[in-house]
């Protein structure tokens, strides 16, 4: 079978959905040479200059062009180079784009994509590795999505484009070189709001978000070994939650685990835990642990960035930790 | 190019015109330009009068004495063109022709409102009239008025956007992204700096490195210095059409600094009284509907009896809607929970 | 007594500061004429144009020149008018600031402040009455404080500007008005980092931040009619979090109510129902329940505005529902 | 303004210099200036190799072929100046004083790198060289930079600030709003954009509406249009010494466009594919090195064997200083736990 990297997936999404409509557009700094990270090659080629639209250094400029363009009835898909820099133009996506709808009583819609690299693990220091979903989180009326595998890239950022909302994708940099079977058919599209369940087990529920996913899976193989059952949820999407699988899924394991790349100061964990502890408080059997990022700018050297990052190790122990009744030590800071 | 001395509330400014004014320019219905003037500054003084009963929820942040420019660009643009403005929109979307009814009642939280009750008066909005919106933070709009010049271009649809914007708003970023993102595609945008000389209650001067607000910064985008005085309506409304004419053309955007007064202070709530009161005096004296009158009267297209008769007639019209306004029913709690999304429905999770 | 608005706190822990210290600087958007909330009425007047410094209207610029200024030894109060224009800069806060102690390895200090008025209640719409300290708190190495009395806004104002780190000083505008009686003494300080508890009862935990503690003190007299005793605690800061508090009046009374004008989808109410999920299940005898602000853009319309806020009257309904043993049904959207 | 003909790497550009040479301005010392360049070139060129070895974790933007603006600012200012940089910062640490071996041991991540192994190359800083950092969001410093000057100015310690930034920054609102801001206070601050032709793989030109990125804008902020050719040293320096003597006399910013050119990709991880190969051979034959070399060989300054002597001893310790650092310990992981306060912790909570 063919395989297909994550990187490929995202070009291919973009390419699925510019061949299919002609109103959706590009536009970012570098998308016509490819971008940075190559997500966006081939497609000036193909569609076109007055398709894919290269840009100054201006995010400012980039969302709210993507805003005014959806606003006057394109489908505009921005790249914002690394989710860090939303906070260059986060006034167009927090105030302007999430809320336009809402507070014009409907009469302005708002069909765009803004792509956006995320998360740690490569080494690029304090301003090039957050993860940024919980920033997006904290503003009603913006959608979020973060694919684990290169399937899921391809179709969320399809069905994301397709969508009449504002959504905000987030693209995880450490897994563009992750490869998987290339999808069946030409076109492909995963529905946005629907957590997947990515393996099954009814000691305990490991809860996760694009890198974070594979840390779980990794973390149930091994307690797997140690004869505990994991369930583990993709999340996909923040907005829309989808809260019915999660609840589901902790009312029959009692035990859940939440990994996540954001800090866990305030990060999505804290959002779920939130909802774990109002709406299943009841059968729960044992704590509600987040494993998170840590509550620090991220730090560069191998070692120190390694320990503020989550990994498949901590989530085992967590869950182990639950499962033994023990609660873990609070992580450092 | 060529240059022309305009006539500002400063004084003579020698200002080049991006384009001279198209053969088949039509001369300005001036009675026209005058009531839809006046039809704006008589909303406005009732805003004002009702703001004072506590009858107007949040701030309200008026025009009075800018109208000349909303009614001067209005009247340059076509319907199906886009236009964009700032809190201090109530003249923008009037001037496109918003309906005053919805507009009150979405400023007296009544059923009906314009943006349904959820925008107030700093996001009045009427895409039906081609007035996308009014914006409440200072030059978080400009980006999106981009947006769509971008979209007009790539669709190749002979639209224009005009965006309005304050002086004390070109010393923001999004403002240098936005012109110049524009500048750099060509695209069919008029900007429109309504330099009313404060940045609420800072004069606009202490602010700024150069002595023009707009004009002064034009060439860092590649773009000419254009002044006009903007509390005359003609002249507003003939270098706004040498702009749109040049925008629709494809030869891309402009940046026209009009130069006026606001003769009330930087929000309803706001006296003012940082300006010193021979500087309101004078202003005033160069109110753009007390001059067009006075033009009027003079050249004989309009007598003094018959604009008397006009304002008491508007004026008469704008109680009547207020007060039969303040008589409907407000929104109920229920329509908070919908419209997030465009289906109407708001919920975030299952 | 003599008496104290909480805008005229503002200016005495400005003007008690400035005195003290002449490395004390402000600058913002009208500073000089008072501001638009009249918080900084007098001060350069009485300290002149080199320590008061009107800004033009340039976020970036204006938390940009505190960080640097801070960074050369200055200790400047920056004013962001409306606490949603920090999304204008956004950058400077989240990406610089918080970021240039850690990843320089120590070597730049950032004692500055940044006050912002914050919250809703009064018709300012969408993009004029948001609760931001949420955005602040995804974001390590900032303090975050949002102080409910003229008492606290005094004494918690000039700690933040005595402290070494960038603090951000949330004013909630809907208490400008509010008074108390005026601290004795001419130097008023209030620690950072340490909760109050404002009431004492056995059955049940209130907590909020800034105008909900208001509400939760009136829930809590309305609950003690009907024979139910409430903590009511006053978080005061988000950074440093007074957990230990918080945790202790969880595992005494057993139930917890947690109150903020963020919305739910990610409030800082999040990060203390997960804290409490984590570290206090054992002890809660009850789900953690959060009256949070509405998952909506804000809307100005009285019926509206006030359905999508808090409200003594939620907060007393969460409360009994809680110790009725029932659980409240969610909150729509 | 006296206006003076500069040699860039463009060609002729008559441009106009802020302030005439100092009087008591000494000659500068070239073979100084030289050794200075050299040092850097061989320790980036170091770092190249071992990024390619995979030895560096993370980016590395390299300054090759830009060294002599980062020497020759440098060299106009005095210990207790502020300096900020950006990314592409190691050229600017080392060339105020910064630690060879500490800056490596950053990049190699070691015990003892300049930033703990907290930075990475992207933020080397040394505050004890009055280098205050370098920021990997574009534009995002200029404001900081900003703000140091005006704590010089309202200290009046005469303290002067320089701040570099590339060609395709001046594009990012935080640019407007900080040389605005630093223009409106007069503020003791040295602008220098590096304008190496190219913003990662765009060529500059395509995405600006006027032809110089950074002199072209100057006069939105009253400022007057400076170009200096950035492959001369010397020329970096004297223009350098004129605005630091401005900026220091009180008399505010200046905005210098310092044109050059950079001979390797936009980082290491880049090929620069996108320019075509006679552009590279071009440019090379304007590397700030050679010129300068070839300079001071035809005025008996420095023989060709001596420089060619110096280059292999420079090399050579730059070859022994990687040895060395990479037999060194690695950090703890505990470190990462330290650090967010200034007092050295990191706890958020109780
Ligand atoms: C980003 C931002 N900063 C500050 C404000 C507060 N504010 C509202 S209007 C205004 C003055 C705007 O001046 P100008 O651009 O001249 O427009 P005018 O009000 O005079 O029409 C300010 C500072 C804001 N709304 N947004
Ligand atoms: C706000 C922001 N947008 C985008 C980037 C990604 N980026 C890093 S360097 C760069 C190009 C900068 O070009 P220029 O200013 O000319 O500096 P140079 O790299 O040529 O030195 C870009 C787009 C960034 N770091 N920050
Ligand atoms: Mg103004
Ligand atoms: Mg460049």
């Amino acid at each position: 079978m063919a395989q297909l990297t994550f990187r490929e997936a995202v070009a291919a999404a973009l390419d699925q959905e510019m061949a299919r409509d002609e109103t959706v557009v590009l536009l970012g700094e570098d998308v016509g040479s490819g971008g940075v990270f190559k997500t966006t090659a081939g497609l000036k080629e193909r569609f076109g200059p007055d398709r894919v639209w290269d840009t100054p250094i201006s995010e400012q400029a980039i969302a709210g062009a993507a805003m005014g363009a959806a606003t006057a009835g394109l489908r505009p898909v921005a790249e914002i180079m690394f989710s860090d820099f939303y906070a260059t133009c986060w006034d167009q996506v927090a105030n302007e784009i999430a809320k336009a709808c809402y507070m014009t009583g409907g009469q302005l819609r708002m069909p765009l994509v803004i792509r956006g690299t995320n998360g740690g693990g490569l080494g690029f220091g304090a301003q090039h590795s957050q993860s940024v979903e919980n920033w997006a989180m904290c503003v009603p009326g913006i959608k979020i999505v973060s694919p684990s595998t290169p399937d899921d890239m391809w179709g969320l950022l399809a069905a994301a484009i397709r969508d009449p909302e504002p959504v905000l994708v987030f693209e995880h940099k450490a897994l563009f070189g992750t490869k998987a079977e290339r999808p069946a058919g030409d076109h492909h599209l995963v529905p946005l709001g629907e957590a997947a369940l990515r393996r099954r087990g009814d000691d305990v529920t490991l809860i996760g978000l694009a890198r974070t996913v594979g840390m779980c899976e990794q973390a149930a193989t091994a307690l797997a070994e140690d004869g505990i059952a994991a369930d583990v949820i993709d999340l996909r999407c923040l907005v829309p939650l989808d809260a019915a699988t999660v609840l589901a899924s902790a009312r029959r394991t009692g035990r859940v685990v939440i990994v996540e790349e954001n800090p866990g100061q305030l990060g999505w964990g804290a959002a779920v835990a939130a909802i774990l502890a109002e709406e299943a408080f009841h059968d729960l059997r044992a704590p509600v642990v987040r494993v998170s990022g840590g509550n620090v700018p991220l730090p560069v050297a191998t070692a120190m960035e390694a320990a503020v990052m989550p990994s498949a190790e901590k989530v085992a122990a967590a869950a182990r930790g639950l499962t033994e009744g023990r609660i873990p030590a609070a992580t450092p800071a | 190019m060529p240059r022309a001395t305009c006539v500002t509330t400063f004084g003579e400014v020698d200002a080049p015109v991006a384009t001279p004014p198209r053969a088949e320019q039509t001369a300005p219905d001036l009675r026209d330009l005058y009531e839809r003037m006046l039809r704006i500054r008589q909303f406005e003084a009732k805003v004002d009068v009702l703001y004072r009963q506590g009858r107007v929820r949040g701030p309200a942040h008026l025009g009075l004495g800018q109208e000349a420019i909303a009614v001067g660009v209005a009247a340059a643009l076509r319907s199906g063109d886009f236009s964009l403005g700032t809190y201090r929109g109530h003249a923008h979307a009037l001037a496109r022709g918003a309906s005053e009814e919805a507009v009150l009642r979405e400023l007296l939280g009544r059923v009906g409102g314009i943006c349904g009750g959820k925008g107030g008066s700093m996001h009045i909005t009427s895409v039906e009239h081609g007035y996308y919106g009014s914006y409440a933070i200072v030059g978080g709009h400009i980006p999106t008025a981009v947006g769509m010049a971008w979209a007009s271009r790539i669709r190749r649809d002979g639209g224009v956007t005009a965006c309005f914007f304050g002086d004390g708003t070109t010393n923001i970023g999004a403002f240098h992204e936005a012109v110049n993102l524009a500048a750099v595609w060509s695209l069919p945008v008029v900007f429109v700096c309504e330099n009313n000389l404060y940045m609420e209650y800072t004069p606009i001067g202490d602010v700024i490195p150069v002595e023009r607000p707009a004009a002064d910064r034009a060439s860092a985008y590649g773009l000419a210095p254009l002044v006009v005085d903007g509390n005359d309506v003609a002249a507003v409304r003939e270098m706004a059409l040498a702009a749109v004419d040049r925008a629709r053309r494809g030869d891309g955007p402009s940046l026209v600094e009009a130069v006026t007064y606001r003769l009330g202070g930087h929000s309803v709530a706001d006296g003012g009284a940082y300006r010193h009161p021979d500087e309101v005096a004078a202003a005033r004296t160069r109110d753009p509907l007390v001059r067009l009158a006075t033009e009027m009267a003079q050249s004989g297209e309009m007598g003094v009896d018959e604009s008397d008769a006009l304002v008491t007639r508007v004026k008469g019209e704008m109680d009547a809607l207020a007060a039969r306004v303040l008589e409907e029913p407000t929104p109920d709690a229920a329509g908070a929970w919908t419209g997030m999304w465009s289906d109407g429905s708001a919920a975030w999770r299952n």
